[in-house]
């Protein structure tokens, strides 16, 4: 029983799940709409959403979900009309942002309420997963159609845990329990308040003064201290994110494989995990996080040795080597870690110069290659590695992810795993992939690290899968 | 009465002042480099989808025909609708209005109900060790930044003391003025030092002027020659000083906003610059700028009705 | 009243005849020496990191205290001075100049000029200016320069308004009317005349001025568009040091006293400077 | 008029403190006043007359000054320097009015001439709002406001000039007081209003028995209005007597030029006459006579001594080693 | 007048726009500073200007300088009209004109030493060299009766009487035909306000220069002046040589003007009734003759039409006046209040 005060970073912007593509709405969506098929916990299996069960047809385009017998908020039956409504919107509405990914359905039957058929152009490996997108979240035809998108997406019909009671724009999101949601017997909580408190301080002082249940983004920095206080708990729960330094392979010398992996040995990353994260961190290895599907446990980890990385730029001739670093303004921990690589990398002989941009712009000099290095992160939205495969291997898009990477023994690799149906074939691929991604360092893993958050000590249940989904449905406040 | 004539005519002279701000706004905001279309899609996406986003905002027209509509839609009484939030942009600013225009009016309370005590303070006892105290808490105050003074109250008053919440904003009236009192005095005391600085100079000087002299040689005591001769008197260039604040103060409710998690009209313009959300931009823009104007207009208004000898 | 104050005035002076001008002026000096001779004074590199010792406790090894990369607070709070009397100075200067040269041309000039002008303060004056120095160095990119473009574009208008005003009244004063009369060129007139009797309120206003600038900064650190990291700025230094507010208070405490100090250092010149010109804001 | 003084006047020094130095403004001035006497107090710019009044009003301008010595005798015997603030302004307005020369700035801009007659009369007065605006209505009337029930509402800035003067004089009868004392009342005015406000004062002692301290630096306005004159140089009194007496057989030798100074007197052509020299500046006073540097019948002893304000004829005073005329008047 | 015309004033008009009524779109109006002033001016003679505060006086010397706005009218000095010249006609007005201002510190600029100021003006105008320019600036010192021991000096420390001086010597630096000078000793003490006075009759007969002598104070006029004109509310009533004025004015302006001075003279007493009320806005003249609602002698007459401007070396605007078209025999004014003078008992 209770209403969970959750504050985190911003304010949503939305309950259209086709109209975002930002972290902070997906994860009210997960509270608030059912998917087909859902991740579970663990973050690396699917299980029966509204989709009781699926079948798979042999040539592995043909999907044939049974609907489970549930009901939206405002009492109406969820059928396979609304499934296909809603995989029709993100696939075909003008204010899609997920359409491309969507493309690969070709088209959808509804033989009886219960039934949808999906057919795919081809066989896809991913599909499945990205069914659990909260995107593809179900939301309700009828409803839609009688209310208008806008009005909707201000108020929507919910077909999960919680339906949106009141939304003050900036401010909050008001959730209350959703009594007609099929698993409403699970849900424990009376209701839950998304509050927004931008400043990372003001939002850790308004636990710590027990204004709110709980608070997300915990910074680094903070999380000894709250561990700390007995009426607190912090959870530093399994994320799929990982940082990394993005290379311009398409930049000078940066074109060599040696120049690369000696920039790869100049980095102390443990120092890194050190400094920034508190020692929350993980050491990263590989572009599949840790906890992942098909993640690579044994990929190659290059020792730090500047003295080393130092010859092997001599060798390279790339001695001397200047380059140019973009940093995201505004965020600390991006700030700190490129004051700490322009200090590791100084002694290995780079000089590298910081040029401080606001974030909306370092994407536009990312893709169009204006850079030397940079740092991002990748936080996963699917289950699949194909997603992040073919976005930073793939050559699919943006120049693989704006490094401008170019093996194209790997983009075959890509495309063939994504087909692949026979789990083991496919899991020894992506592990092949994880190792020549290291052996050309597309770019230099930085570190894993968990998602950080804090409630009171009388909460209990307070989970966030690697994916980013909060089960709010088994959270109790006591 | 003919004084206030100016009244009827002042805002036919805003015209050209909002035609500029609207260019303004308009040009300056397309100028900053970052694609809307990309940050509402991230990183993860596909040069066909950022088309498509752009089409549907009509971000691909060129620049005149985009400024065209952007003035039809003024016309219409509308704003454009919001690329992040994809509502129409006056509904945003009309459920954010109110908590910024309560942060500036509070602020501007407390700093007058601080303000006037002291300065009337330490320019009758100008020299005591009470006037060095007020100017040299004032000429400090002047120097803290308002995201560290926050925090430090937030500290005392919330975390020690535990009388005020720590942010937001509240949905009754007291529970507004319970959560508002902090970033109000936030706000409020670098005011305060501004204008204890300006109110106790115009008040020694108004305590030495002729009419002041003048009003002694009739006899009155010194508390009558004080508030009804000197203080009056020295509120105008106060007014005039609070008009040409207002900018700042807004200026200010960007960064309060943002640190005391008040939904209001300055986070909703950080956001928007940020994630180039040139509707949201422009809108706030030429609300503020709109506010900023009118404020001024107010200030004029009282300075006409404290000061007979002002035409406008 | 002044009779009485006169026979039974009790005053508590500052200590000898120290006023406003000389302790602005002695606050600022000291800033100014400790800025140029930040490496002699400096007990350690400002940008070295040095994991062994991160987030200290003021001590005898770290009289200020680490940051959280093991920067000594001390040298970092020294060598700011260099960036933030730069900053002060720099971001002052140039409205400075901008504004004198339109405020004088469109006092002495009047007619349609003034017209434009004073419609272009308006509008400019209409935009919050912090918000309008976002949207500057958001274009530019952030960083020092930028800021520096920024308060030019913005803080003009003060100047501009100030000058204009002294102009207007000034150029109806005898003397200019007497240089007119004597066949002075326009030039003549308007800089060797007017402007060194118009330019003593901006000056006075530029002390105060400084201050904001500051602030401003600072705020704009807060925001995240500050100068380049991993430079010492004071406004950066606090804007970083936030998240450890509450464990390791040195790292804001500091240098949020340094910009106060300097703020007051300015504000009392300016108030000092005001008082011996005889011009009031 | 009466013989019994209303306002006595003894050895007023007022000095100028600041700055680390100190120097003497107001040297021990001493004067009478009687009851329904125009007393004229002339004198170069800086001299100080506007300093004596505002001294015996105790309203020094600045804190810097201060009364250094001597009294001012009420005609109750109470000296106004050693009063109370209370009984001060009891005195102030009650006793004695104050018209300044620059009524722009001497009336509170943002309140209604009506307001601040009635004002002053509340607070003397003890009486009703009613009644103090039908007695402020009166005054106005008296000093010569056409239609004072409208004009009454008017600001400062609404009047001309002379009705400025006017409204000044006005405030300062408010509460009918003894003693008038008008600093330059008409000089800022032109000559035919100026005329005016002479004939209104005129008018004033004549029908109330007001007592008149009238400053100006107009030997003509003083020939024109006063009974007594007292002249000032640099501080000090230096002639003092009957208007007649000091305007037609000036005794000292810088009354005797000024009043030879008066350009308008015979309408001749040619040269006017002139004093040499400039005045005096307050930190910097030649020793013993402060006139003797621009005097023509200086001495060795006038350099070295002070002369004293002594009695040459009967009523008339003279601070001059060398008084002007008295070995001629002393042959006759 | 027997010497050349040196400046000739015609039909000289001056407006100032107001501000407009009613949200900006009533009708334009106007204050008439100045209007239909005809004035001439010949070299070494001095011509005084009296009238009350804001009768358009210092606005009328400010015209004929082109230091102010000018509506209407012609300059003529010495036959070329300067109203509207521009570039090098304007460059010898003000090469040959000069202006002496009324607040003596006011005139100077309290930054620059009495050597700059006076060098200033010899360098603009290329009257010395460097070599000669300070000789030149000692010489005008003593021209104006000043020791060269003050050439260091700023305004602020000086007198006021020193800085008139000084205003003085900067004006005949650029050694001028026509001065005009503008209530110049209203601001100086009455000791030296004669020194000035005589130092500018001096300098009038040795330098045969033109004067216009701007003056509140009819006694400093009658001394200083060879002719006078009367202004009142921007125009001129009454002209002629002075003693004939001083004598017999033929306007009652005038008269009054001349009873209001206060005299120390018992056969000079002020009026008992002094001349009623101020003079009114000029923003809305009355009609007619701008002197009838204070005019003791006014008939309806006045009320309608604007007296011409009549007579001949001695005129004046009054339907009374000699030449007037109710006095065309040319008697004096009539008496107004009997002429009591002297109201008070004479005690010696
Ligand atoms: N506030 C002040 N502080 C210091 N000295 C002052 C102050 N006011 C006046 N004085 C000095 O006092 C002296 C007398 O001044 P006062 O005003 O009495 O002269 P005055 O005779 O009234 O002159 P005026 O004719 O110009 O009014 C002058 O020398 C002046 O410099
Ligand atoms: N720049 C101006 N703008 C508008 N009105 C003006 C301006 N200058 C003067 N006036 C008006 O023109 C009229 C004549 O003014 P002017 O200064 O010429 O009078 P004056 O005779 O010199 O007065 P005074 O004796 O006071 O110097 C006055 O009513 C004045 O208010
Ligand atoms: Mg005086
Ligand atoms: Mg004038
Ligand atoms: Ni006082």
């Amino acid at each position: 029983a209770g209403v969970l005060t959750i504050g985190r970073r911003e304010d949503g912007t939305t309950f259209d799940p086709i109209a975002t593509a930002q972290n902070i709405d997906f994860w009210v969506f997960a509270n608030v709409y059912d998917v087909l098929v859902r991740v579970d916990k663990s973050g690396t299996k699917l299980e029966p959403g509204l989709a009781e069960s699926w079948d798979v047809s042999e040539d592995g385009a043909t999907y044939t979900f049974k609907m489970r017998d549930a009901k939206f908020s405002d009492g109406s039956q969820i059928t396979s009309e609304d499934a296909k409504f809603s995989l029709e919107r993100i696939r075909d509405d003008e204010g899609s942002l997920w359409s491309d990914s969507y493309q690969i359905i070709e088209n959808m039957e509804t033989p009886d309420p219960q039934t949808l058929v999906v057919k795919l152009s081809g066989p896809s490996a991913p599909f499945l997963a990205s069914l659990a997108m909260p995107g593809a979240s179900i939301i309700s035809k009828a409803g839609m159609e009688e209310m208008g998108v806008e009005a909707y997406a201000e108020r929507p019909i919910a077909s999960g845990a919680f339906l949106v009671a009141d939304w003050l724009r900036g401010d909050r999101v008001i959730l209350e329990k959703n009594p007609s949601f099929w698993e409403a017997d699970r849900v424990r909580l009376d209701g839950v308040e998304w509050i927004s408190i931008p400043d990372d301080n003001t939002r850790i002082l308004k636990v710590q003064a027990g204004e709110i249940d709980a608070a997300i983004f915990v910074p680094f920095a903070r999380i000894e201290d709250l561990k700390a206080d007995p009426n607190l708990k912090v959870h530093l729960d399994q994320s799929t994110r990982e940082d990394h330094l993005l290379i311009n392979h398409a930049s000078g010398e940066l074109s060599k494989k040696e120049v690369r992996q000696a920039i790869d040995m100049a980095i102390d990353k443990q120092a890194i995990v050190d400094a920034v994260t508190f020692g929350i961190g993980e050491v990263a290895y590989s572009y599949i996080p840790k906890g992942s599907l098909y993640h690579y446990e044994d990929n190659l980890q290059r020792p730090h040795d500047p003295q080393k990385a130092k010859e092997m730029l001599a060798e390279a001739g790339a001695d001397g080597l200047t380059l140019d670093y973009l940093v995201n303004a505004g965020d600390q921990v991006d700030e700190q870690i490129a004051v700490l690589l322009q200090q590791q990398l100084g002694e290995a002989g780079i000089t590298v110069n910081l040029q401080k941009m606001d974030p909306s712009q370092t994407w536009d000099m990312l893709v169009a290659g204006e850079y030397d290095l940079s740092v991002m992160y990748w936080t996963k939205d699917v289950i699949d590695p194909d997603q992040k495969t073919t976005f930073v291997l793939g050559h699919d898009s943006n120049n693989n992810y704006m490094t401008n990477y170019n093996n194209p023994e790997v983009k075959d690799l890509v495309a063939a795993a994504r087909v692949e149906m026979d789990e083991a074939k496919r899991e020894t691929m992506y592990v092949d992939l994880q190792k020549m991604a290291k052996e050309d360092v597309n770019w230099i893993d930085l570190y894993y690290s968990p998602y950080r958050n804090v409630t009171q000590s009388n909460i209990e249940g307070f989970y966030q899968n690697p994916l980013g989904r909060f089960f709010l449905e088994d959270t109790i406040k006591n | 009465m003919s004084r206030y004539r100016f009244v009827l005519y002042r805002p036919f002279q805003l015209i050209p002042v909002l035609i500029g701000i609207s260019i303004i706004t308009f040009v300056l905001i397309r100028s900053i480099p970052g694609d809307p279309a990309r940050v509402l899609l991230g990183p993860r996406t596909t040069e066909s989808a950022l088309a498509r986003v752009r089409e549907q905002f009509g971000l691909d027209e060129p620049l005149w025909l985009q400024y065209f509509y952007f003035v039809k839609n003024l016309f219409k009484g509308e704003l454009g609708k919001s690329i992040l939030y994809k509502v129409d942009v006056l509904k945003l600013i009309a459920t954010r209005i109110e908590p910024t225009l309560v942060l500036v009016i509070g602020s501007v309370l407390l700093a007058l109900l601080i303000a006037t005590p002291m300065a009337a303070i330490a320019a009758r006892r100008r020299g005591s060790w009470a006037d060095h105290l007020i100017r040299i808490i004032s000429t400090a105050g002047l120097g803290f930044p308002a995201f560290w003074l926050a925090i430090m109250l937030i500290l005392l008053f919330s975390v020690q003391l535990g009388w005020f919440p720590v942010t937001g904003y509240g949905r009754t009236f007291w529970e507004k003025v319970h959560h508002m009192t902090l970033p109000c005095l936030t706000t409020g005391l670098a005011l305060a030092a501004v204008l204890t600085r300006n109110l106790r100079a115009s008040i020694l000087a108004e305590l030495q002027s002729d009419q002041a002299t003048a009003a002694r040689a009739r006899g009155l005591p010194e508390n009558v020659v004080f508030w009804r001769h000197v203080v009056p008197n020295s509120l105008v260039p106060t007014v005039n000083l609070l008009a040409v604040n207002i900018g700042w103060l807004i200026s200010g409710s960007v960064v309060i906003e943002t640190v005391f998690a008040i939904p209001g009209m300055g986070q909703l313009l950080i956001r928007g610059i940020f994630t180039r959300d040139y509707m949201v931009v422009q809108g706030v823009a030429m609300v503020f700028a709109c506010a900023t104007v009118l404020v001024n207009f107010l200030a004029d208004i009282l300075t006409v009705t404290i000061d007979p000898r002002v035409k406008l | 009243m002044s009779g009485t104050r006169a026979i039974s005035a009790r005053r508590i002076r500052w200590p000898g005849t120290v006023t406003p001008l000389v302790l602005g002026a002695a606050i600022l000096l000291t800033w100014l020496l400790i800025a140029l001779f930040a490496p002699l004074l400096a007990p350690y590199d400002p940008i070295y990191q040095d994991a062994a010792v991160r987030l200290q406790p003021p001590s005898w090894a770290h009289p200020l205290g680490t940051d959280n990369f093991g920067r000594d607070i001390l040298s970092r709070v020294i060598w700011a001075a260099r960036i933030d009397l730069q900053i002060a100075v720099f971001g002052v200067v140039f409205p400075f100049v901008i504004g004198t040269v339109a405020g004088s041309i469109s006092g002495f000039f009047g007619g349609w000029v003034d017209t434009i002008f004073m419609r272009v303060i308006d509008v400019v004056l209409a935009f919050p200016f912090l918000v309008l120095m976002l949207a500057i160095i958001t274009i530019t990119g952030p960083g020092l320069g930028s800021f520096y473009i920024a308060m030019a574009l913005v803080g003009w208008v003060s100047y501009a308004r100030l000058i204009r005003a002294q102009f207007l009244v000034l150029k109806n004063s005898d003397f200019a009317m007497a240089a007119v009369s004597l066949g002075y060129s326009n030039s003549r007139v308007m800089f060797r005349h007017i402007m060194p009797n118009a330019i003593l309120s901006s000056v006075v206003f530029s002390m105060s001025d400084a201050v904001l600038v500051l602030l401003n900064g600072a705020a704009i650190s807060y925001l995240g568009l500050g100068v380049q990291p991993p430079v010492a700025e004071w406004g950066i230094m606090i804007a970083e040091g936030q998240g450890f507010i509450t464990s390791a208070w040195w790292i804001t405490t500091f240098p949020g006293i340094a910009i106060v100090t300097l703020a007051m250092g300015f504000s009392l010149l300016a108030d000092g400077l005001g008082e011996a010109l005889g011009v009031r804001e | 008029m009466t013989d019994a003084p209303i306002l006595t006047v003894n050895n007023l020094s007022v000095a100028y403190e600041g700055g680390g130095t100190s120097h003497t403004i107001i040297d021990g001035v001493s004067f009478t006043l009687r009851r329904g006497e125009i007393l004229g107090i002339v004198g170069e710019s800086g001299s100080g007359k506007s300093m004596t009044c505002r001294a015996l009003m105790r309203l020094l301008p600045s804190s810097r000054l201060r009364v250094t010595g001597g009294s001012v005798w009420l005609e109750d015997g109470r000296d106004v320097l050693s009063l109370s603030q209370g009984e001060l302004t009891q005195v102030r307005g009650r006793r004695i009015g104050m018209i300044f020369q620059n009524p722009a700035s001497h009336l509170d801009p943002v309140m209604s001439i009506g307001r601040q007659i009635a004002e002053s009369i509340r607070h003397h007065r003890k009486i009703g709002r009613k009644e103090a605006w039908a007695r402020m209505l009166d005054i106005l009337r008296q000093v010569g406001i056409p239609d004072p029930e409208s004009r009454a509402n008017a600001y400062t800035h609404e009047f001309s000039g002379g009705m400025r003067q006017r409204a000044m004089i006005a405030v300062a009868l408010a509460c009918d007081p003894d003693i008038l004392i008008a600093d330059e009342p008409t000089t800022a005015l032109d000559v035919t209003v100026q005329a005016q406000i002479l004939r209104l004062l005129q008018q004033l002692r004549d029908e109330r028995g007001l007592s008149i301290i009238f400053i100006t630096h107009d030997l003509g306005v003083v020939y024109q209005l006063c009974d007594t004159v007292a002249v000032m140089y640099a501080g000090r009194l230096c002639e003092y007597g009957a208007m007649h007496e000091v305007i037609h057989r000036p005794r000292h030798h810088y009354t005797a030029g000024l009043v030879a100074c008066q350009p308008g007197s015979e309408g001749g052509t040619g040269r006017v006459h002139t004093i040499p020299g400039q005045p005096p500046s307050p930190g910097d006073m030649p020793p013993g006579c402060r006139f003797h540097p621009r005097c023509g019948a200086a001495d060795a002893l006038c350099a070295a001594r002070q002369p004293p304000l002594r009695e040459t004829h009967e009523g008339h005073a003279c601070a001059c080693h060398h008084p002007v005329g008295i070995e001629a008047e002393a042959e006759a | 007048m027997s010497a050349p015309v040196l400046l000739d004033v015609r039909n000289l008009s001056v407006k100032f726009p107001m501000a407009r009524s009613r949200m900006g779109l009533g009708p334009r109006r106007s204050l008439n500073a100045v209007s239909d002033v005809s004035m001439r001016v010949a070299a070494g003679e001095t011509v005084g200007l009296v009238g009350e505060s804001g009768s358009g006086k210092s606005t009328f010397g400010r015209a004929i300088l082109r230091l102010g706005e000018l509506t209407r009218g012609e300059v003529l000095l010495d036959g070329q009209d300067m109203a509207r010249a521009r570039g090098e006609d304007l460059a010898r007005l003000r090469r040959e004109t000069a202006m002496i201002f009324q607040d003596p510190y006011g005139s100077l600029n309290p930054r620059l030493t009495v050597r700059q100021a006076i060098g200033e003006v010899l360098h603009v105008h290329g009257k010395k060299g460097a070599a000669g320019r300070d000789a030149r600036i000692v010489e005008l010192l003593e021209l104006v009766g000043l020791d060269a021991t003050l050439m260091d000096r700023r305004p602020g420390d000086l007198s006021g009487g020193q800085c008139q001086r000084i205003g003085i010597a900067r004006a005949l630096a650029i050694e001028p035909r026509l001065i005009v000078a503008d209530e110049c000793v209203a601001a100086l003490d009455v000791s030296i306000q004669g020194q000035i006075i005589n130092l500018l009759m001096e300098l009038g007969q040795r330098m045969h220069l033109g004067m216009i002598f701007i003056a509140h104070d009819l006694a400093m006029v009658r001394r200083l002046c060879d002719r006078i004109a009367v202004m009142y509310l921007g125009r001129i009533v009454e002209e002629g040589p002075t003693e004939q004025v001083f004598k017999a004015p033929r306007h009652p302006y005038t008269r009054s003007l001349i009873e209001a001075i206060p005299e120390i003279d018992p056969a000079r007493m002020l009026p008992s009734a002094p001349l009623p009320g101020e003079p009114p806005s000029p923003v809305n003249l009355p009609e007619g003759c701008a002197f009838h609602p204070r005019c003791p002698l006014a008939r309806s007459e006045c009320r309608t039409a604007v007296p011409p401007f009549v007579g001949g070396a001695h005129r004046a605007a009054c339907i009374l006046a000699p030449g007037g078209r109710l006095n065309e025999v040319g008697e004096n004014l009539p008496e107004t209040t009997p002429a009591t003078p002297t109201e008070r008992i004479e005690t010696c």
